[in-house]
């Protein structure tokens, strides 16, 4: 009577590919009972009404990968967290958690001071981050 | 049952991924490719039993990096392949020419030949006696690490802090915007 | 430890009986086929309910939106207007679908794909009852986040597939305001993992059915449930819901769709149905969002005082108070959208990396110091 | 059918490993190296967790490849960075503008 080990896992799989044939049979279905006319001006890009003027793929502002970078470390920072944090009671009523708690504090307090230094030097501000450097 | 297929699927996706990656002309499309090949390897970890890698591959991948490079690639000109340096003479297309991919395709060759030799020896000499109870194994990983990490590999975790501090500092110097009248 | 659906019905002896027996009689293993069998069907439940959800979901907007404005909404369709979004959706199918000229076709293919499977993937561990969630994983949280991730890509891509500036401009301010709003919801999570010292949202809402022992009869009510837990949570939980809100692009966060500056954002040059694949998906979004929030500080699927038992009827009411937990947090909202004005894109960041990044590391420190001090004593327990 | 192994996940880290040597090796964008490295990483973490599961039979391969991804996020995250300043003063992304020490 065991149920596969995978059990598990295999919903996941199945809402993947579900979520997949969903979008597929759709698409074809729609492709039976929809018009179909397409003319250039139709398939023209929205401009405000204007004949689009150049291309959109072009360089972009760097504070967006800014937000990124941060987010990147906080990102594993909370993946390194998740299963320490999930001990925390364990290690508790074992006795140990003043020793997970001060683990804990300096791992978070090396970032916060990572953060605090990008918040002192102006890469947290959407607007400013040009003028940082003026004082 | 279910292991073999998902083992199957998983490994066509992490290696037609992989090689999309290295074909495909365009460098947005090529880290798409490494999308799918990341969910693949994701899935080959699910495979071993490995929940918690496979999901932290998905949170950090996923999530992270590919957003990364996606920015990074709008940053650096998108998708523009700039076959003429501002210099003026022609050179490489940026995904590389026919030159490069047979270089590149007898380097790899080479190493993948060497490397295949030092894992058969190696799989040859190990025993897989002691190999992990499945159903042990996918119960608690979760706890297991965070055992680990706050007790064997505890240096490990506090330094990868330091490592993340450091990251975080230098990348942030290295792309702040280059300010007017600083030079 | 991981539950799922099948493992829920395989508890019953007749099940076990009546496989054994049809294996017997077919002459082969039926086990097989039966788990496939009842995943399939389970899922196809969830989506097609889910589905319903997103579709209503636009309906309850226009109704809810009215009704504050002291409008009638949409009453044409059905008594009521109670069809409306099956018109919606008719007029969707029949839509032309039209694909710019210079668009990259691969990338405007796929992300429409992306933000659905990323939906999705997280309706595998929506807990709707203790038996019904459809799998119970032991990184259960963690993988709604990481899935749930797709949908930052899919928009960025979508933006960036139609060639179009409004789009692009509305996908990189998409994918920027997702991501760095998952770092608030990601921290007060953790606080409350911390708490419940498991991953699984099984743990997680068991750990919010009975705190005080000595009172049995308190099952279910409010005062065990983590926004309660102490001082910290409760600002936790308003964090996450504000981080939540912006996840799904909600207003008053909805700036990679903002009518006024960008058309429509990223899906600008999206027509008919692969525009019903972005607003499903983002409909649905928010029932998930709203149902983790229910789960991780609301008290999930416990039932007050424990009715129904643990047979069929106790489930069933168990996915009842689920459901309308979740429903009164959709209400909300939708009542949020309609009350607030829409936010700039700086006051935007500096809200979440000023105000929410900051006041939920504090947050998670306070529950760790608070779990050591108090031995993971709740607010009330203390006293009684 | 075959047995699933610790060869089978042997031969595909190998293929993921060659094909970044590749991708680094032919691509003259930078980002591209960047995706190629990507893949060299996540061969080694792959090869952690068989090793892990089929030879060792504990988890620390686990909490190997866990830092491995760590380490990967934080390499991408800095390189990145660099394209993107090599990127402001030189207004290519191109390896062979890359050849200067200083500016």
């Amino acid at each position: 009577m065991n149920v596969d080990i995978f059990g598990v896992y295999f919903p996941i799989v199945l809402l993947i590919v579900i979520g997949f044939l969903f979008v597929a049979v759709t698409l074809l279905v729609t492709k039976v009972v929809r018009p179909n006319r397409p003319t250039p001006l139709k398939q023209q890009i929205y401009d405000c009404g204007e004949n689009p003027v150049g291309k959109a793929w072009s360089a972009f502002n760097v504070r967006f990968y800014i937000v990124g970078l941060i987010f990147i470390i906080f990102d594993i920072e909370s993946a390194l967290m998740f299963p320490v944090v999930s001990v925390f009671k364990k290690m508790q009523e074992m006795g140990n958690g003043g020793l997970i708690l001060i683990e804990i504090l300096i791992f978070l307090l090396v970032l916060i001071f990572g953060i605090a230094y990008c918040w002192r030097r102006g890469d947290l501000d959407w607007v400013k981050s040009y003028h940082v450097n003026k004082k | 049952m279910f292991g073999t297929i998902l083992f199957i699927c998983s490994a066509i996706f992490t290696i037609c991924g992989a090689v999309m990656v290295a074909v495909s002309k365009n460098v947005i499309h090529a880290s798409i490719y490494l999308l799918i090949s990341l969910i693949g390897v994701a899935g080959l970890y699910l495979t071993l039993g490995a929940d918690f890698v496979a999901v932290t591959q998905l949170v950090v991948y996923v999530g992270g990096v590919v957003i990364l490079m996606l920015f990074a690639i709008m940053l650096t000109g998108g998708a523009d392949l700039k076959v003429v340096s501002r210099y003026g003479f022609t050179k490489d297309p940026g995904m590389g020419s026919l030159k490069t991919y047979v270089i590149g395709g007898l380097t790899s060759l080479f190493m993948a030949i060497v490397t295949g030799k030092l894992i058969y020896n190696a799989v040859i000499n190990t025993t897989t006696e002691n190999q992990l109870n499945m159903e042990n194994s996918v119960e608690q990983t979760v706890s297991k690490i965070g055992t680990l990490l706050v007790t064997k590999h505890v240096l490990a975790f506090e330094i990868s802090s330091i490592l993340l501090l450091g990251a975080l500092v230098g990348a942030a110097i290295i792309a702040r915007p280059v300010k007017l009248g600083d030079e | 430890m991981e539950n799922t659906v099948v493992s829920y019905f395989f508890q019953f002896d007749c099940v076990k009986d009546f496989l054994a027996r049809m294996s017997e009689s077919l002459g082969f293993n039926v086990i097989p086929l039966f788990v496939v069998a009842v995943f399939l069907l389970a899922i196809l439940v969830v989506i097609g309910g889910l589905a319903l959800v997103g579709g209503a979901g636009t309906l309850a907007e226009r109704k809810i939106s009215a009704d504050m404005q002291l409008r009638y909404g949409p009453n044409r369709v059905g008594p009521y207007g109670l069809l409306q979004f099956l018109a919606d959706g008719v007029k969707m199918f029949l839509k032309e679908d039209v694909i710019p000229t210079d668009a990259d076709k691969f990338l405007y293919l796929v992300a429409p794909v992306l933000c659905i499977v990323g939906v999705f993937g997280t309706f595998a561990v929506i807990p709707f009852s203790d038996g019904f969630a459809i799998t119970d994983l032991n990184v259960g949280v963690f993988y709604l986040f990481g899935i749930s991730s797709l949908v930052g890509v899919g928009v960025f891509l979508g933006g960036y597939a139609s060639n179009s500036k409004w789009s692009l401009l509305g996908g990189l301010r998409g994918a920027s305001q997702i991501v760095s709003y998952e770092i608030p919801v990601t921290l007060s999570a953790l606080s409350i993992v911390l708490l419940a010292g498991g991953l699984s949202f099984g743990t997680i809402i068991g750990a919010q059915s009975n705190l005080l022992e000595q009172y049995s009869w308190g099952h279910g009510l409010p005062w065990n449930w983590f926004i309660f837990h102490n001082p910290f949570t409760i600002v936790g939980f308003f964090i996450f819901f504000i981080g939540a809100l912006a996840e799904a692009n909600r207003a008053p966060f909805d700036l990679p769709e903002a009518e006024s500056e960008l058309v429509s954002g990223y899906h600008t040059e999206y027509s008919g149905m692969r525009y019903a694949f972005f607003a499903l998906a983002e409909y649905i979004e928010i029932f998930v969002v709203c149902g983790t929030a229910v789960a991780l500080f609301l008290g999930g699927y416990n039932v007050p005082f424990k009715i129904g038992g643990d047979g069929i009827v106790g489930q069933l009411l168990q996915a009842g108070v689920f459901i309308g937990k979740t429903f009164a947090m959709y209400y909300v909202v939708i009542w949020v959208r309609w009350t607030l004005p829409r936010l700039r894109v700086d006051q935007l960041m500096t809200l979440c990396w000023k105000y929410l990044t900051p006041i939920s590391l504090f947050n998670l420190i306070g529950c760790a110091v608070w779990m050591y001090l108090f031995n993971g004593k709740s607010f009330l327990q203390l006293f009684f | 059918m075959f047995e699933i192994g610790l060869f089978s996940y042997l031969v595909i880290g190998l293929i993921l490993f060659a094909t970044g040597i590749l991708v680094m090796i032919a691509r003259k964008n930078i980002i591209a190296i960047l995706l190629g490295i990507e893949l060299i990483l996540n061969a080694a973490a792959l090869n952690f967790v068989a090793y892990s599961k089929y030879s060792v039979g504990n988890l620390d391969g686990h909490v190997f490849s866990l830092f491995i991804i760590v380490v990967a996020a934080a390499e991408a995250a800095v390189g990145l960075a660099i394209v993107i300043r090599f990127f402001q003063i030189k207004e290519t992304a191109h390896i062979d503008d890359a050849v200067l020490l200083k500016n």
